[in-house]
């Protein structure tokens, strides 16, 4: 089978031609954009580069303390990144194109005028990490009960369970019955 | 017979319409979350006029685990235990991106044997899960024999997967840079290597034949059915700008006529070795879904024999640290789930755990496009629409 | 003047013969969906699982008849008396041999046709008096079939009405013995078809089972009903499957009469050929119910309209302009 | 040969598949693929986790299993003892001596991991499956249970080449 892998070169000089703050890391290209001018540049991709088919969008809450997993290496002004990602469907070209806006009242345009596809993503994010998406068909809850209150995807958002239960692999073998010469009866 | 049949009935929207407009309110309709056919808890809030459906509108989240939460405590190997119960009818092809995925981000390789053998594995899974998607779709559609036809089928290739991996749904075999080593890491179980099972390859030549003749027996007792033609034919059609503007990937995409495979942009698994065929439907019916599904259950047996022949011999994990930390990076791999496009974004800062892990499912978007392609088909047609759509709940909930 | 024992006996021995002839057929339809589908069926009952009809009899008993609250009890109670008394009616008029029978209408096949088509009403008020949606669609999609179908089994059978000139059940068999071949064979060929295929479409099997299509309508106009309500639906549909069965064999196949037997010993083997004949379509419609998915309902009504109908008028020109030629 | 037989129609090829799996079915040739259960017990796989086994004498109560379990479903509790000097005159030794071990099989999801993990080759996969309760609270197995399921460990099977 001939093997067309993604991202060929000839596609990724003309990305970077157009796009400079493209990365190429880890065989995934990922192009960081300003908010102001995400729909614009979303629906550019899908016109100049043959992106037509919408992958996924998602968020992702860079926070410096947090309550569930470890921090980020490096402190992290704290922001929500919004990434979406487009690929074509003949060659497989695969492009990340990620925005951040800043945590308190987040709001972003909504893509659905350039991918309809991407309804159920940005609801999901607004059910998740609680971010507004500007002229959105309908943004109401999807996964989660109607009188819910809270994000759950936000890293402040702690895991109850967690805390309930104590962890079974805190408890270590006790010292020495006899460690005191004493009490040895 | 066919043409005098469906000449009073358009294509796609049945012509069954009142002739005078008596002035009716629609009657809401729950397709709740305990119905024969939804493939698990979905609900879908139907307006229903008569027989035929003015508006639906899901509702998701009755299997809603948090995946992505959950991913955010736990280390990589404790990820990837996790990682096969998102979509459970095909449970070892959920694990390869995710593996793929952590070895990028740790720039380390799988040796040639593992790779064959999760290839061999992935399309095991592929078959079983159109085994499964084959029964139940001709039950969906009234025919009541083929569920238990295709579930003996699908037996044979589930042992063959517990002969290796010691579990039938829940694989667990992979690890990261390879496939699991040793039953333990103890004196002892550290010579129990977990290679393949004596007798491996010639059960799985006998198990491959009796797969393709099941494929053709498949295609002999549902496909050639007229009724069943008459009831998938022309129905629920998605054209290709509305799969790829919608995200919907795997055999919907192809039975709409776009000839796209990730098998072939998968590097970290050696499709490029074998030879097959990807099947493509011409007008995206749920004729095509169908038939598109039973073709590659034939080229999945073929590719399995293939690999079979070819298997190199070697070790089967590269050095791995013994407490797993993953470099500082981002990188988001895609490979070919039996549903669709699987993809895993992994967003690690160098912690045991990632930072964050976005799970791309296929189901999520291929149902997505339920509300726009239900207008106005008929009670019927939505449950041979759903089924054709072969999701799993799982998958879409995450 | 008739004396109340007759017909008390002739009663008991027709009810007798309809309730055995549901459970064999029952037996029939599961265990041979069973052994098409690789699997044993029922086994832990007894005899190897062959007397589980028995043991479903005695669980429906022993369930709890629940009426759901806000349904319109009158008609949820009777609806299933609707469709038992249609059936039951049919059992009347089908001989066995020459003198074995019910009471031998001359007005046989009339008085068939009418009683088949009370169950219509039973089904249509178990749909509608169940307020619940999903039994509501089954009930009006019941409707809507049987009685689409209603008219190619009539016409098909005018067909042999013409062809042996008399209405008497007894006396079309004894036509056929008189032809020495049955109807089936001689001109009735496309009838038969058409008669099965709108007998199918009446006992709501599969081809043609919308009402209770199961992965749409939970268990359509069915849902509702639970204990000896659901028994009777239950039996009364698997004797509707054997007194149709019944009916085709007579009117189609020569009855109680093999073309080869001598006539004379007719009312010995009589009743043995007839069952025979019986259960070989009983095993057709088996073999039919677990390989056909199911139509949808505009394609159902197309099929009885555009093509059974004109079908069956064209064989009863035929038949009547042969009838004339000979 | 198939292209030499006229086509049948569709639904009558159908009829005949399902003819001849009746034939299939009731002759006593072909293979069963049914196992009756209660009466007829499966063969499973030799590397099938059904349940974990723990040998008693060989856990070292290192918390590692109960560490790594991604379901917190293990429970250890042990405390050290002093052991008679192994050469005469030597050093009395501590050893960890293991008072608690409970898996909660009700809690667990078979991922193997703490079997893998163990340094010291105390857990073992068995394929024996059949230890359903009636209720949860039963489904947590102490270690003298655990330890009856060493019995069952199979033996090393030969691989493939």
């Amino acid at each position: 089978m001939k093997m067309n892998l993604s991202n060929s070169p000839e596609f990724v000089e003309s990305l970077t031609s157009a796009f400079p703050t493209l990365e190429n890391k880890f065989d995934t290209l990922k192009i960081t954009v300003k908010s102001s001018e995400w729909v614009e540049k979303v629906s550019q991709l899908k016109d100049e580069f043959n992106l037509t088919y919408f992958s996924w969008l998602s968020a992702i809450d860079w926070e410096n303390e947090v309550s569930v997993g470890d921090p980020p290496k490096e402190p992290v002004t704290s922001h929500f990144e919004i990434v979406c990602c487009l690929s074509d469907s003949l060659e497989g070209n695969l492009v990340l194109i990620s925005t951040d806006i800043e945590k308190e009242d987040a709001k972003i345009p909504s893509l659905v005028k350039v991918f309809a596809g991407s309804n159920w993503h940005e609801r999901e994010a607004y059910e998740m990490f609680g971010i507004e998406f500007i002229n959105h068909p309908n943004l109401t809850k999807m996964y989660l009960p109607d009188d819910y209150e809270g994000n759950p995807m936000l890293k402040s958002f702690e895991l109850i369970s967690r805390e309930v239960k104590p962890w079974p692999g805190e408890v270590d073998v006790e010292g020495m019955p006899d460690d005191g010469a004493e009490e040895n009866s | 017979m066919d043409e005098i049949l469906n000449s009073g009935n358009i294509p796609y929207v049945s012509e069954a319409s009142v002739s005078v407009e008596i002035e009716t309110e629609d009657m809401t309709l729950n397709i709740g979350p305990q119905h024969p056919s939804t493939h698990g808890v979905l609900r879908l809030v139907a307006k229903v006029d008569g027989e035929k459906i003015s508006s639906v509108e899901p509702v998701l989240g009755y299997m809603h685990r948090g995946y992505e939460k959950l991913a955010e405590v736990r280390t990589y190997p404790q990820i990837t235990t996790l990682v096969n119960r998102i979509d459970w009818v095909s449970g070892f092809a959920n694990e390869i991106p995710f593996i793929a995925a952590t070895e990028k981000l740790m720039e380390i390789e799988a040796p040639e044997r593992a790779k064959h053998i999760r290839l061999i594995l992935t399309e095991m899974a592929r078959i079983a899960s159109h085994f499964v998607f084959n029964g139940a779709y001709a039950l969906e559609i009234g025919a009541l024999t083929p569920i238990f036809l295709a579930m003996e089928d699908r037996e044979r290739i589930l042992d063959l997967i517990e002969s290796v991996t010691g579990g039938r749904f829940h694989p667990n075999f992979n690890r990261i840079g390879g496939i699991k080593p040793a039953a333990g890491s103890g004196p002892t179980t550290k010579k129990n290597v977990q290679d393949l099972p004596s007798g491996f390859y010639q059960e799985t030549r006998d198990a491959m034949e009796k797969v393709l003749e099941a494929v053709e027996r498949m295609e002999d007792l549902v496909g050639g059915n007229e009724v069943f033609k008459m009831r998938t034919k022309g129905v629920g059609i998605i054209s290709k700008e509305l799969a790829e503007e919608y995200g919907v990937s795997g055999p919907i995409l192809r039975a709409s006529g776009v000839k796209f495979d990730l098998r072939t942009q998968t590097d970290f698994l050696p499709y490029d070795k074998f030879e097959y065929e990807i099947p493509t439907g011409e007008n995206g019916d749920c004729y095509d879904r169908w038939y598109v599904r039973l073709v590659e259950m034939r080229e999945s047996a073929k590719i399995i024999l293939q690999a079979i022949d070819s298997m190199p011999s070697g070790p089967l994990q590269t050095k791995v640290p013994k407490v797993i930390k993953v470099p500082k990076g981002q990188s988001y791999v895609r490979t070919e789930n039996p549903k669709g496009e699987m993809g895993y974004y992994i967003i690690s800062e160098g912690g045991l755990g990632p930072y964050r892990l976005k799970i791309r499912t296929p189901s999520f978007s291929n149902i997505s496009i339920l509300p726009v392609l239900l207008e106005g088909q008929l009670l019927p047609d939505l449950i041979a629409i759903m089924g054709s759509l072969d999701f799993v709940l799982g998958d879409v909930d995450r | 003047m008739i004396d109340g024992s007759e017909i008390l006996v002739k009663a008991g021995i027709v009810l007798a013969f309809a309730l055995n002839g549901a459970v064999i057929f029952t037996i029939l339809d599961v265990k041979g969906a069973s052994w098409m589908q690789r699997r044993p069926g029922p086994l832990h009952v007894g005899l190897r699982g062959f007397i589980f009809p028995l043991a479903e009899i005695i669980k429906f008993f022993q369930k709890e008849d629940i009426t759901p609250k806000n349904v319109d009890t009158a008609v949820f109670k009777w609806a299933p008396a609707y469709v038992l008394a249609s059936v039951f009616g049919l059992f009347v008029v089908v001989p066995i041999s020459p003198t074995l029978v019910g009471s031998d209408l001359d007005l046989g096949v009339f008085y068939l046709l009418a009683i088949s088509s009370l169950s219509t009403l039973g089904v249509l008020t178990a749909g509608w008096s169940s307020a619940n949606k999903y039994s509501l669609m089954g009930g009006i999609r019941a409707a809507g079939q049987l009685i689409a179908y209603e008219l190619p089994l009539i016409l098909s059978v005018v067909g042999v009405v013409i062809q042996a000139e008399t209405m008497s059940l007894v006396g079309i068999v004894e036509k056929q013995i008189e032809w020495g071949l049955p109807f089936a064979i001689s001109g009735q060929g496309i009838a038969f078809i058409i008669f099965m295929i709108a007998a199918t479409a009446e006992m709501m099997r599969v081809p043609f089972d919308m009402p209770i299509g199961e992965s749409e309508l939970v268990s359509g106009f069915l849902t509702e009903y639970s204990g000896v309500r659901f028994l009777i639906f239950y039996i009364a549909e698997y004797m509707n499957m054997f007194i149709m069965c019944a009916i085709a064999s007579t009117l189609f196949l020569g009855g109680y009469h093999v073309p080869l037997l001598p006539v004379e010993w007719v009312n010995f083997y009589g009743p043995v050929v007839l069952i025979t004949k019986t259960f070989l379509l009983g095993f057709i419609l088996v073999l039919v119910r677990w390989s056909f998915p199911r139509f949808r309902e505009d394609q159902l009504q197309n099929l009885a309209w555009k093509i059974l109908i004109p079908l069956s008028l064209l064989n009863i020109l035929i038949t009547s302009i042969m009838k004339v030629v000979f | 040969m198939k292209n030499f037989r006229p086509k049948l129609p569709g639904f009558l090829t159908g009829m005949k598949i399902l003819l001849f799996n009746m034939f299939k079915t009731l002759s006593p040739f072909s293979p069963n693929p049914n196992v009756n259960y209660p009466f007829e017990k499966e063969i499973v796989a030799p590397r099938a986790r059904g349940v974990i086994a723990l040998d008693q004498e060989a856990c070292t109560s290192c918390m590692l299993c109960a560490r790594q379990c991604p379901d917190w479903c293990i429970y250890i509790e042990g405390h050290k003892e002093l052991q008679p000097p192994t050469k005469p005159g030597g050093r009395q030794r501590s050893r960890a001596v293991l008072d608690r071990f409970d898996i909660d099989y009700a809690l667990c999801m078979y991922c193997g991991i703490c079997v893998e993990v163990c340094p010291f080759d105390a857990l073992f996969w068995t394929p024996e499956y059949e230890y359903s309760e009636y209720n949860m609270g039963d489904m947590l197995h102490d270690k003298t249970r655990l330890d009856q399921w060493l019995k069952t460990v199979p033996e090393i099977e030969g691989l493939e080449s």
